[in-house]
């Protein structure tokens, strides 16, 4: 067992001490701190260790499982998933943090589920086993479901079953998708496995390929998710708990891209030549889409779920250039729009917490009695809108930089996304917080208290770094993305 | 010698009655009465085949159905006496309790 | 000619005659440890399946304790040995402990380690009966409640008329090969070719409607969710897990055996598979009374293992039996946790009544909640390896569109499974008078069937590798 | 020039610093040490930018650009963006101008802003923009412009809104971002299609390339750059944020939406002059907007009631006339005008200021009047500031306009030339207005504004001499023939060599010019003494045209009609409520629907009675049997 | 000779099936089943087996359908007509199905071939006893089980508690 291993067991084994703690008041959410904070010492010392000039996978630990099936504890990492575990890492405490004063009802639970959900989570990204990896990908479903239909809000109980039902609605399709490849590498190689390593030199004809792609795809896509499969999100944002949505818009989406980029692309690259204008339509739909009813929305959470469509639009389009600046852009957006989007689901709980309501028409003013509050939320939102110098705008331009040498139409009406974005962020801190206070309960607002700013000094200091040096996590991604690039098919728009 | 055939229709034809003849009833004890019918249609073409084969196999199995048949009977008959002591009917039209 | 095999059988009819004997004349509330007796017979039946393992036993020519007989029987018995303390503890509750009771339930018992074990049509004819007159008894031995007899009368009716044309199955099967013994049909069928006409495949089509019945497969499930309903909770219990699995025991052994018989009889399973997932599945969706919930979700079920019979093979024995495993556990805990959150002095069976049960009951919450999942396929549970790996034969024999079906049959049931979670845990509380103190005899078996679930969805390996063995011994 | 390779880093850096000094302890800091520390920061700016200013014009000819590099910012896959610094005559011109007028502005804000609450927010803010000015100015390539680009933008919009609980103020903030961002739009498509066809966002690098590439794209790469020029200077169409940019304080109007940032769009046209040279299409293009703006900015001009408003569009106006001249390749003109233009255009707003200061904020023209007593230093530099912007010799103006007025003429350009002529005269008879309406006559405000006149501080008098005395100086180092700057700029802008010209036309179009500006001057006098009552008049019955001039030709209500309502529209209505809500949820919904009403459907078959299910049994027996017996028969 | 007594014993089985099946009285239906027990027994014995003949009658006719009879006094079934209300669809629906099935077993008895018709077994009740308790002997026992089964049960359902 190494350290791989242990980012995974180690919330574990911490959600198990939350669990039995619930009898003490203060306890759980104290353990729960600890052990993911734990967990983020581990994360960066697996970020010491890694090295950035490999391009395969590091680390590589392997254990039997059920090797009659070919099932085995396979996982490893390289420069994709590294920054990924670094961001579930250093989102989970900070979740934990922003649910301290908020969570006050059955909290060893939810300390518990919400380091089991981080567990599972490292072992998304950690897999290299298919096997493994759709164990975890399916299991996050069920301490999120409950995170958002014990702890949610009004229509908690809809919006969990909505986003249970259509996650794994897709991920069924992939489950088919990934037992047919099982199939064939048995067939194939009299060997039955599901090392994913192995998977890569399948031959498959292009009607295969086809098909598999698109029950991949199907998996994943939900989880991006992709116009028109994005309905999930907006309400399972809003009725979420500030955790579940930071965690569920930071992390859970990236899951998706990630899953594009490990499993969809590099196994069946012909089948994502042959959908990836079709593929490119839906994205730069949803960055558009995702913008115009993010600009119309009354609730602070919908509009930054729609948002969070919009933003990751971009991602799907950064990996479909098939560049690798495009796809280094859309890992970079992946990290950048963890840090912004769940910066900005914290800060709408604060408001929440404060106000107890996130009806943009009910606020206003904030500025005045929150000005701390509202100079970070302005930058976490000048991030996400792509400012150049925060950390958006590194991935939203990379991206656009890789589509635009491969589908530039497509990245001509992404950047549009770029001015919507701007137009609803801005409107929307022009209703929040500025102008005269209107409703007296906006008035005298505490402004940030020291866990507050705890949670968002972090943040904001790692969107500058982003901004300011995205060499630092530009760099590492080299060696892997041209792997990705070079196995994906090249000019796949040329046709 | 009579050829086994016939004796299979005379067996499908008894079976077939009984079968049907369940549906033209709504008393239990009826119904049952059908379906004890069809388990000796079945004998019948246990003993026919049993001759045509030539092992005592299909008698046997005859034998024993007889004695499946007087168990049923047994358990049948009691769960009806229960049943019409709580319910004072057995029609089959009344235990609907239990639906959809 | 050794009687070996017939051990574990004959000790659990011992047991039951010793509890009939023993405990008849005397009065209720007398201090006869039925229950402890049944368990104990039950407990070294298994000792005695687990002596034979490996050893390829087979009595009188007619018994076989092969590995697949014996992973079986061991998956029934291990049923009996969670029934036996659930129903002391439960009919204590409502004052229906009989010594009788237990008898019944060793007497059926003993006719599906029959079921289990025999390759003859006769055996396996009289065991099934045996299985089911004691099951009849034991659904309605509520007999003071009128649904329970009604759901008697309901299974005994359909089981008659149903098992009239399994016996005729059997009668066609004996006519053309003049035997009853599935090797030897097997033999004569394929000395005499084809020049027997449309016969045996009548023959094997009737005997598919009388297993058909008993695992509750559409079009031949209509008996269970009433039977199921209508039954003592315990003894559903027992009929869901131990019945379905005997039953579902014997078609393999069938369908594994009588491959001369042609292709036809997988397009039928398939239609058979896709009606009861589908239907399971829709009916399910629109329940309230968890039994009734089950009985459905057990259609929909069966639906699934069917998708292991069609795609045959090693692969598709293998995962039907692990999943029969699973399935064992996952809806004997689901049910035991419907008998653990009943209130003082009734059941408690609406699952609208259980708003928020399961903070207040972690147990019977947890453990429901984890056959709920389980049911649903959802990973680290036994139920989502076991749907892996059905799914996978399907798709390794070709059968894509099944598994699709399939596939997207387990995502309609996600929502009615998911609702009973979502009940207990984030159901507003609904007042009630209290609720029944769980005693050992349920705390137990819930733990038990809990761990289950979820050790095997973690480390399927082993029992993988039982169930492997056993299809591989299934001929 | 080792010296200014040191130095240069450090004059984006300082502003930048204190900048962010500010933000965290201006609260504790006290208001006069902030804007003590915001005027030093920028003040040392100025003193570095002077020095490696001295060290560039010290260079030989030859010479005169170094390049600093401090990290490699952006770089995947091929793509490389450093974040270097160039040093040239044009960036240290550029420099120079915005630390210097940023100094003045910095120390008028002093006192301008004395009472204000968040003073040092609102040096911050004023800080961080010198710093992302320079950034801008002084950045080696597109990308790393662009980050000064959009972070001037961001200034701006932090400063409109300063007074954050006025609507209006947020309004126009936001406004003036996001029409900006619509012109980025431009802009970022233009970096990726310099990089898509050059390999590189370098200045330094792809300029030097332009000639091996086709016309056409050139032509795409320039239109595209220059849209993003448009949002920035505010030229027609994206021109409608910079008069509500207005209510933002009015040393912020001076700094950034007159003397900086606006004119970072013909900055940007002149830094990369070499590749619109080789682009005909985009230069027209530039000309003919810069052409167009400058005359119908300048009518709108004429009906503007509220002070900064006018000056606003007066500051549209001359940036039209810096785009006109790089429009005809004289890109040395534009950054001429552009720095002539920073002083006294500063100038004027700042004077703006000191009569608002006086009037507690008044900035209707309509109820001012006879100011010129009451505000003498206000009086002399306004009038200073107004001559130079009329063009009347020897102030800079003057000369600068000329300067662009004559090469338009000189390349060929005569229809340019005509509009640029008309709109002299218009600029000329609007400030003619300005002045006798503001200054002349009798006060019209109230009896009690009336009492409290008085001249402003001098932290607020003495940036109004400095900068009149710039607009009176500077137009000096671009004598006709004689130009300083010209000689200065030319080797960096790589411009074709002027066509021959005759002297004597030059000198009568000149002369043409001064009458033109003194004409106007003298007709709004004639009108607006004559007859004071005049606004009133109009205000009150507005004649058509007049109505349409002061509505800035309805532009806003066009793009409100056209634009804002749709898109709106669409979002809210079709797209959420028909799409998302009715279509794409609708749809699975339905499918749910459809899931629990076949469910309710199909449970009334398990009617409860067991007739029926034996039936069902019998009947599934025979399917079965018929299938399998016909299935059987008809296959043997 | 043979034949005549075959086809009398057939029709007279399938006549009282008939009665059995149509009935309006549980009673009537008891005794035309007992009679056709008994013509059945004929064609068993025409079969060669005379001990399942005797057992037929001896039990079957003899005891469990008395049984039933006993069942249907006690029960005081005679009120209760089987065809007081008729919902005809079901009944009709179950001919047709009865009918089809009918023709689908001709279709498969008409694919037999010429099964031979006697291969001369005598199920006397020596060769039955033999057979049953060497060859039969686990379902033989089996049935011990079941009838144990059914006593147990059927004890428990009938008493009244």
């Amino acid at each position: 067992m190494g350290l791989l291993t242990f980012l995974i067991l180690v919330p574990l084994a911490g959600s198990v001490m939350v669990g039995i703690s619930g009898r003490w008041a203060h306890w759980p959410r104290r353990l729960a701190l600890s052990f993911s904070l734990v967990v983020l010492v581990l994360a960066a010392l697996l970020w010491a260790r890694f090295d950035p000039a490999q391009a395969e996978y590091q680390l590589v630990e392997s254990l039997r499982w059920a090797p009659s099936l070919g099932i085995s504890f396979l996982v490893g990492v390289d420069g994709m998933s590294l920054f990924l575990l670094l961001l579930t890492a250093f989102l989970t405490p900070l979740s934990v943090l922003a649910s301290w004063e908020s969570i006050q009802e059955k909290t060893a639970a939810y300390y518990a589920l919400l380091l089991v959900l981080e567990s599972l989570m490292m072992g998304v990204f950690l897999a290299l086993d298919v096997f493994l990896f759709y164990v975890f990908w399916e299991a996050v479903l069920v301490p999120m479901y409950l995170l958002i239909g014990v702890w949610g809000g009004e229509r908690r109980i809809y919006a969990a079953i909505k986003f249970f039902l259509f996650t794994m609605g897709g991920s069924v399709l992939m489950l088919v998708g990934i037992l047919f490849c099982y199939h064939l590498q048995d067939v194939q190689t009299g060997a039955p496995s599901f090392d994913l390593r192995l998977w890569q030199g399948l031959v498959m004809s292009q009607d295969t390929q086809q098909w598999l792609f698109l029950a991949f795809f199907a998996g994943f896509a939900i989880k991006i998710p992709i116009f028109p499969l994005h309905t999930w999100l907006p309400d399972a944002h809003v009725e979420a708990p500030t955790a579940g949505s930071v965690i569920l818009a930071g992390i859970l989406l990236k899951m998706g891209a990630y899953g594009l980029l490990r499993f969809a692309v590099p196994l069946f690259p012909e089948g994502a030549r042959t959908f990836t204008p079709a593929i490119l339509t839906l994205a730069v739909i949803g960055i558009l889409y995702g913008a115009l009813l993010a600009m119309v929305q009354p609730d602070l959470k919908r509009l930054v779920a729609y948002s969070s469509v919009s933003h990751l639009g971009f991602v799907v389009l950064g990996i479909f250039s098939f560049d690798v600046a495009g796809v280094e852009g859309a890992l970079f957006q992946m990290l950048s729009h963890g840090l912004s989007t769940g910066a900005l689901f914290i800060m709408v709980g604060m408001i929440y917490d404060r106000r107890h309501t996130r009806a943009i028409e009910d606020l206003g003013g904030l500025k005045k009695s929150m000005p701390r509050f509202a100079g970070v939320f302005l930058i976490v939102l000048l991030s996400s809108m792509g400012l150049p110098g925060l950390s958006g705008f590194v991935g939203e331009f990379l991206v656009l930089l890789g589509a635009f040498q491969t589908a530039p139409p497509f990245a001509v009406a992404a950047a549009l996304g770029v001015i919507l974005a701007a137009i609803y962020l801005l409107w929307m801190y022009k209703r929040v917080m500025l102008g005269e206070v209107k409703n007296p309960a906006n008035d005298h607002l505490p402004d940030l208290s020291r866990r507050e700013g705890m949670i968002l000094l972090p943040i904001v200091i790692l969107i500058l770094w982003m901004g300011v040096a995205p060499g630092t996590f530009l760099r590492p991604l080299d060696g892997t993305v041209e792997r990705f690039v070079s196995r994906t098919p090249s000019g796949a728009l040329e046709e | 010698m009579i050829p086994v055939q016939h004796y299979l229709v005379v067996s499908a034809l008894l079976f077939l009655i009984g079968a049907t003849g369940v549906f033209f009833h709504r008393n239990l004890v009826s119904i049952f009465l059908c379906v004890e019918l069809m388990l000796n249609a079945v004998n019948l073409t246990l003993v026919a085949g049993s001759r045509s084969v030539g092992n005592l196999e299909g008698q046997a199995l005859a034998l024993l159905v007889i004695v499946v048949a007087s168990a049923e009977a047994a358990v049948g008959l009691a769960i009806l006496i229960a049943l019409h002591r709580k319910r004072e009917t057995i029609n089959v039209d009344d235990q609907n309790l239990l639906r959809y | 000619m050794g009687a070996a095999a017939l051990v574990p059988v004959l000790i659990l009819v011992t047991t039951a005659v010793v509890i009939a004997v023993g405990g008849a004349g005397r009065a209720v509330g007398d201090r006869f440890p039925s229950a402890g007796l049944a368990w104990l017979g039950a407990l070294v039946s298994v000792l005695a399946c687990l002596r034979m393992w490996g050893h390829r036993l087979r009595a009188l020519g007619m018994v076989d304790a092969d590995a697949f007989s014996l992973f079986l029987s061991l998956l029934v018995l291990f049923a009996l040995l969670l029934t036996v303390p659930v129903a002391k503890e439960s009919l204590a509750r409502q004052k229906l402990e009989q010594p009788a009771f237990y008898s019944l339930l060793l007497l059926s018992a003993a006719g599906m380690l029959l079921l289990v074990s025999s390759r003859h049509l006769v055996v396996i004819f009289v065991a099934l009966e045996t299985m089911s007159v004691g099951v009849y008894a034991l659904t309605g031995w509520a007999r003071d409640r009128i649904s329970s007899l009604e759901a008697s009368v309901k299974y005994f009716f359909y089981g008659a008329f149903a098992s009239a044309f399994f016996l005729y199955g059997i009668a066609f099967f004996y006519v053309v090969s003049g035997s009853t013994d599935l090797a030897g049909i097997e033999a004569a069928l394929l000395a005499r070719g084809h020049d027997l006409g449309a016969l045996p495949v009548v023959a094997l089509a009737l005997l598919l409607v009388g297993f058909a019945y008993k695992i509750a497969a559409v079009p031949f499930h209509m008996w269970a969710p009433d039977a199921y309903q209508g039954a003592p909770t315990v003894v559903t219990a027992f009929m869901a897990v131990a019945v379905k699995t005997a039953a579902f025991g014997a078609l393999l052994r069938v369908t594994g055996s009588l491959l001369t018989l042609g292709e036809e009889w997988r397009a039928v399973l398939w239609v058979v598979a896709v009606l009861s997932m589908t239907l399971g599945n829709l009916l399910a969706i629109v329940q309230d009374d968890i039994k009734r919930l089950l009985a459905y979700s057990s259609i929909a079920q069966v639906g699934y293992l069917l998708v292991g019979v069609i795609a045959g093979g090693v692969a598709g024995r293998t995962a039907a039996l692990f999943y029969l495993l699973g399935y064992s556990f996952m809806t004997f805990g689901a049910f035991a946790a419907a008998i653990a959150l009943g209130r003082r002095g009734e059941e408690n069976l609406s699952i609208r009544s259980w708003g928020g049960l399961g903070w207040t009951h972690p147990l019977p919450g947890v453990a429901m909640s984890l056959s709920m999942l389980s049911l649903a396929g959802i990973p680290t549970t036994v139920g989502f390896v076991g749907k892996f790996y059905l799914f996978g034969s399907a798709v390794g024999e070709g059968y894509i569109a099944l598994v699709l079906i399939a596939v997207i049959n387990t995502l309609v049931s996600v929502y009615y499974y998911l609702r009973v979670v979502m009940v207990l845990y984030m159901g507003a509380p609904v007042p009630h008078p209290g609720m029944h103190p769980l005693g050992l005899g349920l705390r137990l078996p819930l733990l038990v069937s809990s761990l289950a679930t979820v050790v095997l969805g973690i480390l399927p390996g082993p029992a993988m590798a039982l169930a492997r063995r056993a299809a591989l011994e299934l001929f | 020039m080792g010296n200014a390779s040191r130095l240069l880093p450090l004059i984006p850096l300082i502003p930048g610093i204190s900048s962010l000094v500010l933000a965290l302890f201006g609260r504790a800091m006290g208001r006069a040490w902030a804007g003590r520390l915001a005027s030093g920061a920028v003040g040392a700016s100025l003193v570095l930018a002077a020095i490696v200013f001295a060290d560039v014009t010290g260079a030989a000819p030859g010479q005169r650009a170094i390049t600093v590099q401090l990290f490699e910012w952006v770089a995947a896959g091929s793509f490389h963006a450093r974040a270097a610094l160039v040093l040239d005559p044009l960036s240290s011109i550029m420099a120079l101008v915005v630390t210097g007028v940023g100094f003045v502005i910095h120390v008028y804000s002093q006192g301008y802003m004395v009472g204000e609450r968040d003073i040092g927010r609102y040096f911050s803010y004023l800080n961080l923009f010198i710093a992302f000015m320079l950034l801008l100015v002084l950045a080696e390539n597109l990308l790393f412009m662009f980050v000064g680009w959009e972070g001037v933008g961001l200034c701006s919009y932090l400063l409109i809104g300063f007074w954050f609980e006025r609507e209006t103020a947020n309004a126009a903030g936001m406004k003036a971002f996001i029409v900006n961002r619509i012109g980025d739009f431009g802009f970022l498509i233009g970096i990726l299609m310099t990089f898509v066809v050059f390999g590189t966002v370098s200045f330094a690098e792809f300029l030097p390339l332009v000639p091996t590439q086709d016309a056409r794209v050139l032509n795409a790469i320039g239109i595209l750059l220059f849209v993003g020029a448009i949002g920035k200077s505010a030229q027609i169409p994206l021109h409608v944020w910079l008069p509500d940019a207005m209510v933002g304080p009015t040393p912020v109007s001076a700094l950034i939406h007159a003397a900086t940032m606006v004119t970072a769009g013909v900055y940007m046209v002149a830094r990369t002059a070499p590749l619109y040279a080789e682009a005909p299409m985009a230069l027209g293009l530039v000309g003919a907007i810069g052409a167009v703006t400058a005359l119908l900015a300048a009518t709108i001009a004429l009906a503007q009631e509220d002070l900064k408003r006018v000056l606003a569009y007066s500051t549209v106006s001359q940036l039209g006339y810096m785009f006109l001249a790089c429009g005809v390749g004289a890109f040395s003109a534009a950054i001429f005008h552009l720095v002539t233009h920073a002083f006294f255009k500063a100038l004027l707003f700042l004077c703006a200021g000191s009569v608002m200061h006086a009037l507690a904020g008044e900035t209707n023209i309509r109820k001012m009047g006879g100011l010129r007593e009451r505000l003498p230093v206000t009086y002399r530099t306004f009038v200073m500031g107004t001559l130079a912007l009329a063009g009347i010799p020897p102030f800079a103006g003057f000369f600068s306009k000329d300067e662009a007025l004559w090469s338009a003429f000189r390349e060929g350009y005569f229809l340019l030339w005509a509009a640029g002529l008309a709109g002299a005269f218009l600029t000329a008879l609007y400030m003619g207005r300005l002045w006798i309406l503001v200054f002349e006559g009798r006060f019209r405000g109230g009896s009690e504004t009336a009492q409290a006149l008085e001249e402003s501080p001098p932290s607020m008098t003495w940036p109004l001499w400095a900068l009149a005395a710039g607009s009176a100086v500077v137009g000096f180092i671009g004598i006709p023939h004689h130009s300083w700057i010209e000689t200065f700029l030319a080797p960096y802008l790589a411009v074709k060599s002027p066509r021959p010209s005759s002297f004597y036309l030059e000198a009568s179009l000149m002369t043409l010019n001064v009458v033109i500006a003194a004409g106007g001057l003298l007709l709004a006098r004639r009108v607006y003494s004559a007859e004071p009552g005049l606004p009133e008049t109009m205000a009150k019955e507005p004649g058509r045209l007049h109505r349409l001039l002061r509505e800035g030709y309805r532009v806003d209500a066009l793009y409100d009609v056209l634009i804002v309502r749709p898109v709106l529209l669409l979002s809210r209505v079709v797209l959420w409520r028909a799409v998302d809500r009715s279509l794409v949820d609708g749809s699975i919904n339905g499918w749910a629907r459809l899931v629990r009403v076949g469910g309710e459907g199909l449970r009334l078959s398990q009617s409860g009675n067991l007739r029926l299910y034996l039936f069902f049994l019998f009947a599934g027996v025979m399917a079965l049997l018929g299938w399998m017996i016909l299935g059987t028969t008809w296959a043997s | 000779m043979e034949s005549v007594v075959f086809y009398f014993l057939a029709g007279v089985s399938i006549l009282m099936a008939l009665v059995v099946a149509g009935s309006r009285r549980p009673t009537y239906g008891a005794l035309a089943l007992i009679v056709c027990f008994c013509a059945v027994a004929g064609l068993y014995a025409l079969s060669g087996a005379t001990f399942l003949a005797a057992v037929q009658i001896i039990v079957y006719a003899g005891a469990v359908l008395v049984v039933f009879l006993i069942v249907i006094m006690l029960l005081d079934l005679r009120g209760e007509t089987s065809f007081k209300e008729r919902t005809g669809a079901l009944r009709w629906a179950a001919m047709l199905v009865g009918v089809m099935l009918l023709g689908l077993m001709g279709i498969a008895f008409d694919g037999l071939p010429s099964l031979p018709t006697d291969e001369g077994v005598a199920g006397t009740a020596a060769a039955m006893g033999n057979f049953l308790l060497t060859r039969y002997l686990v379902p033989f026992e089996a049935t011990a089980i079941l009838i144990l089964a059914a006593l147990v049960g059927a004890t428990w359902l009938a008493r009244r508690s």
